[in-house]
């Protein structure tokens, strides 16, 4: 299968795998400096023209919001629920990627996560920044909201933990912390190694993030028991969320909500988003900046490709599941539902779903050359998340205009959320632009460790890659 | 005697509180005058927490239901039904809940103004004194038979003292009139029952009491005549005797509230209401067996469901029941009396019910009078604005009535106002035809009016309905009745009475020796505070079931303009004819179609899907004399060659809420009346131009749902 | 040793007070006439904002009852359903109330309807989203802030001070006229008996020109609403969802 | 009282450091007075060190039962403390404390892992500190703390073992 352009299998290998093509630490860890400090004006522009999106929709937006009221969206009954819920579930699957590549990939040691884990983690972390901004935007007295908070009171009016909104907000609030722990974690030895190369205010920041980490045997110790805990604990963590955040919908006694696969089938979802967004941020990364090409490879487009396409039959699975329970049920609510979907005014966002979910991964993710190409993946990702984005719409504002009381169907038109929903979008890309400038996106300890455990073992006549287990 | 006791003491005896079912005892209070005292002297009465009901008459429209008004701290809180009062025991209709939503109106006129016709409320207030006067000067100024006055359809105090005043000065009576009156047909079923029964009276068609109702378009569960006493007999119609629950059928060409709740609703050609009845007289009579009565004898009963374009079956399955019923009734209203065949139509139907029914009245008179006072007809106001128009009329006062937005334009009333020197609105609110007055001396609101108000029909009693403030004066308004009193002072004409709760008392005293009333007093105070509390006098009236001629009736062919379309114009069950400036009954759906806030026309989805129309597409609707443009409903019930206009919206001012909402549909009412003077505006025919704009209606209901739009099941 | 209350962990699935009724309504359709009388009595009694064209054309309005109608047929054989006044049915086992985070609709014990506390809401419209009567209204604007609606400046005056009027951001619904039921009982009680049958009645109920809404306790066999409960064509809508309505419809007639 | 001295030796390779310290071992220096410093993590095993202690796991558990008790608290005991009923639903469901119970237990237990780093840690820490930072260039370095008397026997021999540099350790500011 080896290129025949390359004789010796060691140099085709360290080509094809960063694993096998170590560089001196101090070398990459120069690189990723230098790709924290290499900002051309383009990187400005485009982050003054998202801070001015974001202002808006944020700012601006969300104040005219605040203080006229919740009718400037598009909601209404029945649509009690509009676009702010959509945005806050497609958020939060866009979180499910950063924990699913670290932690679940680190559980079963699948090596080619190592140089992207970071970058996937701040999706994770500023992915929940936005889910949180879309659930408060959505809540018609946010000012309040603190109401829902447990805290003791004189009252002693504790929330209501029937709510599967009291079991949303300690599930985000828990996956929220409990991510940017994580995330923070193995960021401590990066920051270690920026401070040791930073001056100036760079350095203070360094320092001040790096809490005097040094590398003794202790520190690695105990830095290294508490993220296998986490990578184990944050998993059930993160399933939770995404299924609660399913419960939301599945506890209604709704047609077409109420079903008991809602669960999995969101949380499949999610990471079905969530890995299309990965791959986008990665091709972007890649792309735009500097020395990012020796340490993303196709090998690890290709590696979350297959990913993507297993995920997206798993979703396919669910979406069927789901669809032939609710369908073969024969509930005169539940048909009409599903006809409303199919065949109402807003048919072609099911079939856009379905063809952006399915069709789209299944007919391009199978070939191992399309899947290793950046600029491909990064159109899949995109068609992926706006399948997602519209699994989410489908799911809330059009499936609540179909209700029990045909008397007061209606169809949802979005105002405000536009707007904010933009907002969040620009806020999420500015904020991981910045971060880009300020946090080492490649994890060098991790990439140093993978290389120190790889090597080339000849098995007869061929020449195979092994890894050693070191930990 | 003399001594004065504060109004507030006053409303607090006359108010129907919970706790004063110990009424006066005999002697009633010291003092007739009444008092206003700052609100800085706090009568118990107005603590917090602590409501006071005050009685009064609903003057939303003209039938005179009875209100409690549930007042606090000075301020009226709600307005409920009087279970006294005989016309609606204690109930209420929209329009009526809605009445405080006038009261407190943002755009009620707050002072007297110097309106000198301006397009718009001017700004310029007067104080009442020169208001008093200029009225004073108009009447030493003019001509008796110069000065005229229009007034509203309820026959009041106020339209007594129009009368005793033109009276005394020689001038011609008050005239009265409105647009339900209009759309009642009033003059018609007075007519007819002139014709049939030698009585120009109204009906009352007791539903109660009967069994099998057929209905020949009367839209009586809406607006028509006396709507709430109507539908509190349709419930019992319903409810039925021993326990066998009452039919109702109605024959109309477009779905009306009212033929919503029929158990079936058969549609007809226009006009052809009056050959119905008679067909179903000749089908019960054969029914029922003996004689035939002279009435039916020649009609075709298969010609006549042909002319109708009504199934043979359904006419005979009605038959049917109603030989079958034992108390039957027909009733006929609405459309069916607009036509040039009205008084016929109307006594048609009269005749079904003289033959067979033991439910058909006519109403008992009003208290002190001998005769049914009727509203003028369409025609008669024809004549008044021609009159206005030769410029005979000087000055025209104008209370309680919008003709600028009432009458038809046809009838060219606006035109007409222009030769008329001085015109004087006594409006509350900035309507129509106040802006094309001179001057507006606005009348208190009627929760803040004395008065009283004759009833006319709705009830087995003689009903004179009471009226007292439930809260003083809003803005800076003055009965109407007392500047007529004062300037008449000032310009000498002789008047024995010094106020308005003077005149009321005066023309109450001849009822205090009555006997066999609602209640009794020994004199006029004591039968003042009587009338007040319980909100009214009436008298228990023996009805007696008319006796007709058994002539023939005729059922000509209705006359029609020439055009595509018949038009059946019908007032909004939730407006009214002046509900636009209510900001609640503008958002209450109407009825059939649940649109709100906005005019619409209702076409039949056949006709629709032929015309090229679609839900919301704007049309214009044009006849001989006018046209108008507003959102099509595709309406399931209504004849394919009928299109329906709701009368009520249409407003160029009338305050915030109504002004430039919607259209008005008797803009394309010719000037053709029927035998009784009413206008024959169901005889108009139009056509339907698309204009390629679109407009949404507001409705409550959802056209997915209800439509199956979007889902594929359209019509 | 200790029991465990059963009641407490929802072992027995909910609580036995929750099958009793107290407060309920009859509603019969066949005598309805869709006069549209019990909503404005109720806007009226309950300072129900309106909120305008646009706003009402767009499922907005605020009406804590409707009258519902459907067609059935064509032309000329169409027939309107019965009109279906339909309003919080003050659900036994609401499926609005465990759903709010915030305790902001709850079953009142005392009463046993179904409440919402104005001052507790956050407006997360769960809900709404989840009442299958879909009889919860939001308010979307500031209706009833005179600085927002200027109409209200004066309108303000009529507003019945023994209701909240409320602000932006929350929900609201039929409260079964609970102002009035309050009322009646202080007055019942201070004159030391029980409120009588018909001594008091909601807003909508006292409107109707046609007494197709009748209103009373349940739990009193004595009392008009159950005798015309107990006719047997009652039907409770949605019923089979478990909710366990208040309000029963007569569909007598055809 | 021996006046202590600290050497700081650095290696490039895993190899040399492990025979280092098993030269020092020899030396007579106790591994309790060595450390090692890398900005890889390098397991104790591959330098042949006694296994450091750690007490994060114990304090995850400890932050797991205090979140399980909060949780049993917010589930079980807040909603007796204001009984509202809902959806007649008991007041405390055991599904609904479930749910409760487990998000809780899980924060508790993922905030006290990260708290255990920072105590077992000492983080943050800013103070000076012996340190260079050629070791998150890949280098390995040992901090010894010896006898002055022992310093220069101990440097000659790591020099000997490949070290690249031995120098007296001095606390700075990182």
């Amino acid at each position: 299968m080896s290129d025949k352009k390359h004789h010796n299998p060691e140099e085709h290998f360290r080509e094809q795998h960063l694993m096998l093509d170590p560089m001196p630490r101090g070398q990459m860890n120069d690189m990723v400096m230098e790709s924290m400090h290499t900002t051309s004006w383009k990187f400005w522009v485009v982050a003054a023209i998202l801070a001015v999106i974001s202002f808006i929709g944020l700012g601006v937006d969300w104040y005219r919001l605040i203080m006229e009221g919740q009718g400037l969206a598009g909601v209404m009954r029945p649509d009690y629920w509009g676009i702010f819920l959509v945005n806050t579930v497609f958020w939060i699957g866009i979180s499910h990627a950063g924990t699913f590549i670290s932690a679940i990939l680190r559980v079963f040691k699948a090596e080619f996560r190592r140089p992207f884990t970071r970058a996937a983690e701040l999706m994770t972390t500023f992915g929940l920044v936005q889910a949180g901004f879309s659930i408060f935007m959505h809540m018609g007295r946010v000012w309040l909201s603190y109401w829902l908070m447990p805290y003791p009171n004189q009252r002693q009016l504790w929330p209501n933990f029937h709510s599967p909104l009291s079991w949303d907000l300690l599930a985000i609030t828990t996956y929220l912390l409990s991510s940017t722990m994580y995330l923070f974690l193995p960021l401590i030895p990066d920051m270690a190694m920026a401070r040791d190369r930073s001056t100036g205010w760079r350095k203070t920041f360094y320092k001040v993030l790096a809490l005097g980490f040094r590398g003794t045997e202790g520190e690695w110790a105990h830095l290294r028991t508490a993220m296998n805990i986490f990578a184990f604990a944050i998993i059930p963590v993160m399933f939770s969320v995404h299924t609660i955040v399913s419960w939301d919908f599945a506890m209604a006694t709704r047609p077409g909500w109420s079903s008991t696969i809602f669960g999995p089938y969101f949380v499949i979802g999610a990471l079905h988003s969530g890995m299309g967004a990965v791959v986008m941020v990665l091709a972007v990364v890649r792309g735009t900046m500097k020395h990012m090409k020796y340490f993303i490879r196709p090998e690890h487009f290709e590696g979350i490709a297959r990913l993507m396409l297993i995920i997206s039959m798993a979703w396919a699975y669910f979406f069927f599941n789901d669809y032939i329970v609710q369908w073969y049920g024969g509930d005169k609510w539940t048909k009409t539902l599903l006809h409303w979907h199919e065949a109402g005014p807003m048919g072609w966002m099911w079939f856009a779903m379905l063809i952006f979910n399915i069709a789209i991964p299944w007919s391009i993710l199978w070939n191992k050359k399309w899947r290793s190409t950046p600029w491909l993946l990064f159109i899949v990702g995109l068609l992926i998340n706006v399948g997602m984005w519209f699994e989410r719409y489908i799911i809330v504002p059009i499936s609540v205009t179909i209700n029990r009381m045909p008397f007061t169907w209606r169809l949802y038109q979005p105002g405000i959320e536009v707007p904010m929903g933009i907002g969040t979008v620009a806020f999420f890309i500015l904020l991981y632009m910045l971060a880009s400038r300020l946090v080492p996106l490649i994890p060098v300890w991790e990439v140093q460790e993978g290389q120190m455990a790889h090597s080339l073992t000849k098995f007869g006549r061929e020449t195979v890659m092994t890894v050693s287990e070191l930990e | 005697m003399t001594q004065k006791i504060s109004r507030r003491d006053f409303l607090k005896l006359a108010g129907v509180g919970a706790a004063t079912t110990a009424v006066l005892t005999g002697c009633g209070p010291a003092a007739k005058f009444v008092t206003r005292q700052p609100y800085l002297k706090m009568p118990e009465y107005t603590y917090n927490g602590e409501s006071t009901y005050y009685a009064t008459t609903c003057r939303e429209c003209a039938a005179a239901c009875g209100l409690v008004v549930r007042t606090m701290q000075g301020r009226a809180i709600k307005v409920e039904g009087n279970k006294a009062n005989p016309v609606n025991l204690g109930k209420t209709c929209a329009r009526g809940q809605t009445t405080l939503q006038g009261l407190y109106n943002p755009d009620r006129v707050t002072a007297p103004t110097k309106q000198g016709r301006a397009k718009d409320l001017s700004g310029s207030a007067m104080n009442w004194d020169d208001a008093v006067a200029t009225v004073s000067d108009i009447l030493k100024k003019y001509k008796a038979s110069e000065i005229a006055f229009l007034m509203g359809t309820a026959p009041d105090h106020l339209f007594d003292l129009a009368t005793d005043l033109t009276g005394a000065m020689g001038a011609s009576a008050p005239v009265r009139y409105g647009a339900l009156s209009m759309f009642e047909g009033r003059a018609t079923l007075a007519q007819a029952a002139q014709e049939m029964f030698g009585q120009p009276a109204l009906p009352f068609f007791d539903l109660a009491s009967a069994d099998v109702v057929v209905s020949f378009g009367a839209n009586f569960l809406e607006t028509w005549v006396s709507p709430v006493a109507y539908t509190r007999g349709y419930s019992k119609l319903r409810k039925g005797h021993d326990r066998r629950r009452g039919l109702f059928f109605q024959f109309e060409a477009r779905m009306s509230q009212t033929g919503s709740v029929a158990d079936e609703w058969i549609a007809l050609r226009p006009g052809t209401e009056g050959l119905v009845a008679l067909a179903l007289g000749k089908l019960v009579a054969e029914a029922r067996g003996g004689s035939m009565p002279k009435a039916f004898a020649s009609v075709n009963v298969n010609e006549a469901a042909e002319k109708a374009g009504v199934e043979l079956e359904a006419l005979h399955v009605i038959a049917e029941e109603f030989a079958k019923a034992n108390a039957p009734l027909a009733i006929v209203g609405g459309p069916a009396l607009a036509h040039s065949n009205g008084v016929e139509t109307t006594k048609a139907v009269y005749a079904l019910n003289a033959a067979f029914s033991s439910s058909f009245f006519l109403s008992p008179l009003a208290p002190g009078e001998d005769v049914y006072h009727r509203p003028a007809s369409a025609q008669e106001m024809s004549e008044f604005v021609k009159k206005l128009e030769s410029g005979a009329v000087k000055a025209l006062f104008i209370h309680g009535v919008n003709p600028a937005f009432e009458l038809p334009k046809s009838l060219g009333f606006e035109a007409a106002l222009k030769n008329v020197e001085t015109v004087i609105s006594f409006a509350t609110f900035p309507d129509e035809t106040a802006l094309l007055s001179d001057y507006i001396f606005p009348d208190h609101h009627a929760l803040e009016s004395f008065g009283y108000q004759r009833a006319y029909t709705g009830a087995n009693a003689s009903v004179l309905s009471g009226l007292q403030p439930a809260v003083t004066p809003f803005v800076d308004t003055k009965a109407t009745a007392d500047v007529l009193l004062a300037a008449a002072a000032q310009a000498g004409f002789p008047f024995p009475y010094a106020d308005e709760f003077a005149f009321i008392q005066g023309k109450l005293q001849q009822f205090v020796p009555i006997a066999g009333g609602s209640f009794a007093a020994p004199e006029i105070n004591a039968f003042t505070a009587f009338f007040q509390q319980f909100g009214g006098w009436w008298k228990q009236a023996d009805l007696v079931a008319p006796t007709a001629s058994n002539g023939a009736v005729n059922a000509p062919e209705a006359e029609f303009e020439e055009g595509e379309f018949f038009l059946i114009p019908f007032v909004s069950p939730t407006l009214g004819e002046a509900g636009a400036n209510k900001p609640w009954l503008q958002e209450t759906a109407d009825p059939t179609t649940t649109v709100m806030w906005n005019t619409w026309v209702e076409i039949n989805p056949e006709t629709a899907h032929e015309l090229g129309v679609e839900n919301d597409d704007v049309v214009k609707i044009v006849s001989a004399a006018g046209e108008v443009e507003a959102s099509v409903y595709l309406y399931p019930a209504i004849r394919p060659d009928v299109i329906a206009i709701p009368f009520g919206q249409g407003h160029t001012a009338y305050g915030q809420f109504a002004a430039g909402r919607g259209v008005n549909p008797a803009d394309l009412f010719g000037a053709k009346f029927n035998a009784a003077g009413d206008l024959a505006y169901a005889g108009v025919k139009v056509r339907v131009e698309k204009t390629g704009k679109k407009q949404y209606l507001s409705r409550l209901e959802s056209k997915i749902g209800v439509y199956g739009e979007g889902l594929g099941e359209e019509h | 040793m200790t029991t465990i209350d059963l009641n407490m962990v929802g072992a027995k699935g909910a609580l036995v007070e929750a099958a009793e009724g107290k407060w309920g309504m009859v509603i019969d359709q066949d005598l309805c006439t869709g006069c549209q009388a019990c909503v404005t009595a109720c806007a009226m009694e309950n300072n129900i904002a309106f909120v305008g064209e646009e706003d009402a054309g767009y499922g907005r309005s605020m009406h804590w009852i409707r009258i519902e109608r459907f067609w059935e047929g064509h032309y000329p054989h169409v027939k309107m359903t019965h009109y279906q006044p339909m309003l919080c049915q003050q659900c036994g086992k609401a499926p609005c109330e465990p759903v709010c985070p915030a305790f902001a609709t709850v079953h009142s014990q005392s009463e046993q309807v179904n409440v919402q506390v104005y001052n507790r809401c956050v407006g997360t419209r769960y809900c709404g989203n989840n009442c299958p009567y879909q009889v919860r209204s939001f308010n979307w604007f500031d209706y009833n802030d005179e600085r927002i609606n200027k109409a209200i400046a004066t309108l303000k005056h009529q507003f019945n001070p023994d209701v909240t009027v409320r602000r932006r951001g929350i929900m609201e619904k039929c409260s079964f006229c609970i102002q009035r039921i309050h009322k009646a009982q202080d007055k019942a009680k201070s004159e030391g008996r029980e409120v009588a049958d018909g001594e008091f009645t909601t807003a909508c109920a006292q409107a109707c020109p046609a007494d197709a809404i009748v209103f009373g306790r349940v739990d009193n066999p004595e009392s008009l609403v159950s005798q015309l409960m107990a006719e047997g064509h009652g039907v409770q809508h949605l019923s089979e969802l478990g909710t366990l309505p208040r309000v029963t419809y007569l569909v007598g007639g055809q | 009282m021996t006046i202590e001295k600290s050497l700081l030796a650095v290696f490039s390779d895993l190899e040399p450091a492990a025979d280092a310290i098993e030269q020092l071992r020899h030396l007579g220096v106790h591994d309790d007075c060595m450390n090692v410093i890398s900005g890889v993590p390098v397991t104790e095993a591959m330098l042949g060190r006694p296994n450091q202690w750690t007490n994060v796991p114990r304090l995850a558990m400890g932050g797991a039962i205090l979140g399980f008790i909060a949780g049993l608290f917010l589930a079980f005991s807040s909603p007796t403390s204001y009984e509202i009923q809902v959806g007649g639903q008991g007041f405390a469901p055991v599904p609904v404390a479930i749910v409760v119970v487990f998000e809780l237990t899980m924060l508790g237990m993922l905030l006290s892992t990260f708290l255990g780093v920072f105590l077992d840690s000492y983080f943050p820490n800013y103070r000076p500190m012996h340190y260079v930072p050629e070791v998150s260039d890949g280098k390995i370095a040992v901090l010894i703390e010896c006898p002055q008397a022992d310093e220069q026997k101990i440097t000659d021999a790591l020099k000997k073992l490949g070290a690249e540099s031995v120098q007296m350790a001095e606390a700075q500011h990182l």
